[in-house]
């Protein structure tokens, strides 16, 4: 067991973190001491203390309430980005993949084009035509990782393609379907499981970064990246605005990094112990 | 927009070709672009290109500067960990690294701020003069030396690995010239397309340090345009940036054909 | 002369590399298949034995040419149109373990195909299975095994499970048995044997082991830079070859006797030349050494000679 | 049968490389894998020793050990290597680097791989003979000339500017051993040189490495899987079979009179071209050995072949067979000829 956990070690770090938050957005109404837009629900600009642990803010409200209530938030935005991401990329990466007519080059050109591309760029771009508001910002965010999860599956599908087991599938007379679906897929999901960890923690951060800029959620939405913003104003007076939303976003997304590693460790056998 | 006479707004809306089809005022806008003409900013009725290229040199420091520190910290340190892989010194580092590739630029950068000037009183919170550009360089390169610390790591295990390494190895080469000849070469070339893929995802991170530190770059200007909907000024900004980033990523390439002798004699 | 199963008639396949050159990987090859019969097929790698290989169990299609299963042209026809075909030529790969689906069991591995032909009723597949797995010598606790729990050796069986089980007419063996150790690979190659003789399959065995070939074939086709240049009886090639290609073949084959009289037939020189740019006259002729002005400028025609031997050398 | 003889062998005084009862195990968690059981044999000036045996038998992890090319830990090594009499194993790694390359000298499965893609063949042959003796830069240049030309390498001066891909594996092959020559070693280990390559270059290959052992004496050790190589090349053969020597002889003796039932097994297994008896294919069938080779593990306490032998008894599988001679020169190890 001492030995499991020294070598797990990160894994179960991160993995503690992700139970405790989730939990936390889970009954964050039950956790919070008061509603996260409650105001004056103690003295304006209080710093932390026993009754308010993360302080309050210029309008008198429970940081600590905030902060809990915005991990619901959170945990909405990487989903949401994540099924649409993951979801869009993993099909245009598939079937770019497994095609081999013109449909592969055209999808390539096309997800090389954007993957030159820094996601938080497209993010900004798509947020700036279609609004600022946090159900866009997470569309947006979604929309941005398209081709990074296309061209992760797109590189994983044309190994797997290329390996004998597929060529045996088709000789026995599997039809396009099934050697996608029972070749392919499951062939690939471990690949998927592990960058789909880690694009949790891209979008969570990506989106946090657009409420930072003012062009995700808007106030009072107490999502962290609106309430780090909101904090900047009291910087040097009420510093405790920006360390605990702050320190929210930078462990949750540390947790989806940590368990993203321990799985692409265990899933890539170079990276195994090898003699 | 008090002050604005209607001949002014119909001139705007000719020249932005509004109250036609979507694709005349798509083309109309690429015909202009062509030609160096992205238009008038909304806010300030200057001219786009001119706007714009006036804050490039601002975001060109940062970003060279950025990417000099990431470098000057992540190479040495993803080395060091390859070299000692498997040790205490390598599960130092690359904790380290996981909490720097976690840690937000502008959470970074706020905490920086809060923090440095009170020790060091002469780097300036914000504003103008040479040392302004050490906070926001600094968070930028922290955060992205903790990028490239891994991804040299990952590289140099992978050559290590590679059978030269052992015939190396067996003809008797010193440890040092073993790392610095044959492994090092090999890895450098996969380190170069590293660097490629990250400055991608480096421009945008320095919107967000731009905005933390007032830094009046390129980025600034974006998201105020984005907050105002000043879309010409939004249009340009994305064409210069993708501009930048192909100019970049094309002059990485011609150095990877040059480094590369397998690409270059092949 | 029995009829033939497959008649294989001209085959081309070119391919573009990454540089835009063409690599004339098989350059017309035609041959006819007996049942029952087994055709070795030899030579070194690049020789375009592995493209032949894909082209005649249809997962490439040839550029030209014809593959007739019972006189109909299989070579370029539809997937939909191809299904039943399948049942009828099998494949069995060189790297064993990775040509099963990792994440399918072994028993798995083997209702496949009787389930997506449906060669058997639904509630008989299992038995059916089992059966399969005692005809190849698997231990039947091994149907719930994934295979990288199994040895290459249980996984060649396995394909070779997988491959009877449509009970085929042919089945191309491409290096099937080259990456097993030399006391597995006796096994397989005594079961591969047993099988034919039970079934009345035919094969197109494919390596680069003359030995191999010798022990395993009737026929012998001997490949070099995309064409055949010597083709006949196994014994009769094997004891007497006329091709200098086929000479050296043998004479660079090691012989597991220390003692016996060494020939001292030097082998050949040099390497195979590219399929990009193949030499003029005959591809052979910058190796051979009995190559005149001729070679370099006439391409040499297969042509029968004596005892049904067919040799493509201007002085053979 | 069983008779002990005196091992007086005039070759074993001059073995210039000997490993005495060497051992190498892997440990990894609780596990603990022997690749190498208590193997001892040598090699003289001018002699070929092949050491044959199927995958995983430990064959090319022997190698590796005598050149200490193995990582440590995980690889844990024991026993005594013997170079010219000095005992090399556990030497200060400064030390054996001044012995690798220069006494002795490895030649690898993959010549694709084995050279540096980067680096220019001129680079990579001048840097071992740079390393270890104190010449120029231009004298290196004109040895590796030298060097390309004892490997049979036509026009050396352009092959010296190339990179590796720029070579065919046969000629990759050849640089390797001009390499591995390039310090005149008194012992080449050569591990499956031929196996990546086709038949008609291993046949160049191999008669380039039979040179090279006649013309400059270098005791050669060969590592192969193939008995076809080992009966026209190899003089002396150590047969391994699962981390252990089975059997050990002359090339000729061995094969003319294999005494180990694994060994027996092994040779009437192979397909011959020369055996090949007129008929059809279905009676040629090959002798099998039953069963399937094991893997590394925990060392057995008996004889490892046993699951396998026709001849097993619960002597074979509960106690350890020791080495017999039953010829000169002829070592086994198996309870049928023990006394």
């Amino acid at each position: 067991m001492a030995k499991f956990l020294s070598r797990y070690f990160n894994a179960v770090f991160g993995l503690s973190i992700l139970v405790v938050i989730g939990l936390v957005a889970l009954f964050a109404p039950h956790i919070a001491p008061y509603e996260a837009d409650r105001i004056f629900a103690g003295p304006r600009l209080s710093p932390p203390s026993a009754a308010y642990p993360f302080g309050t803010d210029a309008l008198g409200r429970d940081m600590f309430s905030r902060v809990v209530h915005g991990a619901r938030l959170t945990a909405y935005v990487g989903t949401i980005a994540l099924v649409i991401g993951l979801g869009a990329g993993a099909v245009v990466g598939l079937a770019a993949g497994y095609s081999r007519t013109w449909l592969r080059g055209f999808l390539m050109r096309v997800i090389d084009l954007l993957y030159s591309f820094p996601g938080l760029l497209i993010a900004l771009a798509l947020v700036a035509f279609i609004g600022p508001s946090l159900e866009n910002a997470m569309i947006a965010v979604g929309i941005s990782t398209i081709p990074f999860f296309a061209r992760v599956t797109y590189s994983v599908v044309i190994v797997e393609r290329a390996k004998p087991y597929f060529d045996s599938g088709r000789v026995i007379g599997a039809g396009s379907l099934r050697l996608m679906v029972f070749y392919l897929l499951p062939n690939v999901l471990p690949a998927l499981i592990v960058v789909g960890s880690l694009g949790f923690s891209t979008a969570i951060l990506a989106a946090a970064g657009l409420s930072f800029l003012g062009l995700g959620a808007q106030p009072p939405a107490p999502e962290w990246g609106a309430l780090l913003a909101d904090g900047r104003s009291y910087m040097t007076n009420a510093p405790w605005l920006m360390i605990f939303p702050g320190l929210s976003i930078f462990l949750v997304v540390l947790a989806f990094n940590l368990v993203g590693d321990a799985m692409s460790e265990h899933f890539d056998p170079r990276q195994r112990w090898k003699r | 927009m008090e002050g604005v006479t209607p001949e002014q707004i119909e001139e705007m809306r000719r020249q932005l070709g509004l109250g036609q089809p979507a694709w005349v005022q798509s083309a109309l806008y690429v015909w202009h672009a062509i030609q160096g003409d992205f238009g008038h900013t909304i806010v300030g009725r200057e001219p786009v290109l001119g706007f714009l290229l006036s804050r490039l040199p601002a975001t060109l420091a940062l970003t060279a500067s950025g990417l000099g520190i990431a470098i000057a910290i992540g190479l040495p340190l993803g080395f060091l960990a390859a070299y000692n892989r498997g040790r205490w010194i390598d599960n130092t580092l690359m904790f380290i690294s996981v909490l720097g590739i976690s840690m937000p630029s502008f959470w970074l950068g706020l905490m920086l701020l809060l923090t440095v000037p009170v020790y060091l009183d002469f780097i300036p919170v914000a504003g103008e003069g040479p040392a302004s550009i050490i906070l926001p360089a600094l968070t930028l390169g922290l955060v992205y030396s903790a990028v490239i610390a891994r991804m040299t790591r990952s590289a140099m295990i992978e050559v290590l690995s590679e059978d030269f390494i052992r015939t190396a190895r067996a003809k008797g080469l010193r440890e040092t010239i073993v790392m610095s000849r044959h492994a090092f070469k090999p890895a450098s070339i996969s380190i170069v397309t590293v660097i490629g893929l990250i400055f991608g995802s480096m421009m945008g991170g320095q919107v967000i340090v731009e905005n933390v530190f007032s830094w009046n770059g390129l980025g600034r200007v974006a998201v105020l345009a984005m907050q105002q909907r000043d879309y010409p000024t939004i249009q340009g900004f994305i064409i210069l940036f993708a501009a930048i980033i192909v100019t970049v990523s094309v002059i990485l390439d011609m150095i990877y054909l040059w480094i590369d002798p397998r690409v270059r004699t092949g | 002369m029995t009829q033939a199963v497959l008649e294989v008639r001209g085959i081309v396949k070119h391919f573009q590399t990454r540089g835009g050159a063409i690599a004339r990987a098989v350059n017309g090859v035609s041959f006819d298949l007996a049942k029952g019969e087994t055709l070795g097929l030899i030579g070194e790698s690049g020789c375009g034995k592995s493209t032949l290989a894909r082209v005649l169990a249809r997962l490439d299609t040839p550029d030209t040419g014809e593959v007739l299963l019972d006189g109909n042209d299989i070579g370029r026809i539809g997937n939909r149109a191809m299904k039943p075909i399948r049942r009828r030529i099998q494949m069995i790969f060189q790297d064993a373990v990775s040509s099963l689906n990792p994440r399918a069991t072994a028993g798995a591995a083997v209702a496949e195909p009787l389930k997506l032909h449906r060669v058997v009723p639904r509630n008989k597949v299992k038995d059916r299975v089992a059966e399969l797995f005692e005809a190849v010598g698997l231990p039947v606790g091994l149907m719930s095994r994934y295979p990288h729990e199994m040895s290459g050796g249980q996984c060649q069986r396995l394909s070779i499970a997988r491959a009877i089980s449509l009970d085929p007419d042919i089945i191309i063996a491409d290096e099937a048995v080259s990456a097993l150790d030399v006391s597995i690979k006796a096994q397989v190659i005594n079961l591969l044997m047993d099988v034919q003789t039970r079934l009345g399959l035919s094969y197109v065995f494919i390596t680069h082991d003359m030995a191999l070939v010798g022990v395993l074939s009737h026929r012998i086709a001997v490949m070099y830079l995309g064409r055949f240049v010597e083709v006949g009886d196994a014994d009769a090639i094997i004891r007497r070859p006329m091709h200098p290609y086929s000479q050296a073949l043998i004479a660079a084959s090691p012989i597991p006797d220390p003692d016996r009289p060494r020939t001292q037939a030097l082998p050949i020189k040099g390497e195979l030349p590219s399929p990009i740019k193949p030499p003029s006259g005959c591809t052979f002729h910058p190796r051979c050494p009995l190559a005149q002005a001729r070679c370099k400028s006439e391409v040499p025609e297969l042509r029968t000679t004596g005892e049904a031997r067919q040799v493509a050398c201007h002085f053979a | 049968m069983g008779q002990v003889f005196e091992t007086h062998n005039v070759a074993a005084h001059d073995q210039v490389l000997k490993a005495v009862d060497l051992s190498v195990s892997f440990q990894s968690g609780n596990s603990n894998a022997v690749a190498v059981d208590h193997v001892s044999f040598g090699v003289a000036r001018g002699e070929m020793l092949a050491l044959v045996g199927e995958s995983g038998c430990g064959k090319s992890t022997a190698a590796l050990a005598l050149l200490g090319l193995l990582r440590s830990p995980p690889a844990r090594v024991e026993g005594r290597i013997l170079l010219a009499g000095r005992s090399i194993l556990g030497l200060p790694p400064a030390d054996l680097q001044q012995i690798r390359g220069k006494s002795i000298a490895m030649i690898f499965q993959q010549p694709m791989t084995s050279l540096n893609p980067v680096l220019t063949i001129e680079r990579q042959l001048t840097e071992s003979t740079m390393a270890h003796e104190s010449i120029t830069r231009s004298e290196a240049i004109s040895r590796a000339r030298d060097a390309l030309e004892l490997v049979g390498i036509s026009s050396p001066e352009t092959r010296l500017r190339q990179y590796p891909h720029q070579l065919s594996g046969g000629m990759r092959q050849r640089v390797m051993i001009a390499m591995a020559m390039a310090c005149r070693p008194s012992v080449l280990v050569a591990d499956e040189p031929t196996t990546a390559l086709d038949v008609t270059m291993q046949a160049q290959i191999l008669s380039l490495i039979k040179g090279l052992k006649r013309d400059f004496g270098v005791a050669t050790i060969l590592i192969t899987h193939d008995l076809g190589v080992v009966a026209e090349n190899a003089d002396r053969v150590a047969v391994m079979y699962a981390g252990r020597i089975v059997e050990q002889a002359g090339t000729s003796e061995l094969f003319r009179a294999p005494a180990h039932p694994y060994t027996r097994g092994l040779i009437a297994a192979v397909p011959r071209l020369d055996g090949v008896p007129i008929g059809s294919a279905q009676t040629r069938r090959l002798q099998e050995i039953p069963g399937s080779v094991p893997q590394a593990g925990p060392s057995v306490p008996g004889c490892p072949f046993a699951p396998r032998c026709p001849l097993a008894s619960d002597r074979c599988r509960s106690m350890r067979p020791m080495e017999v001679a039953i010829a000169p020169e002829h070592l086994v190890s198996c309870w049928e000829y023990a006394a």
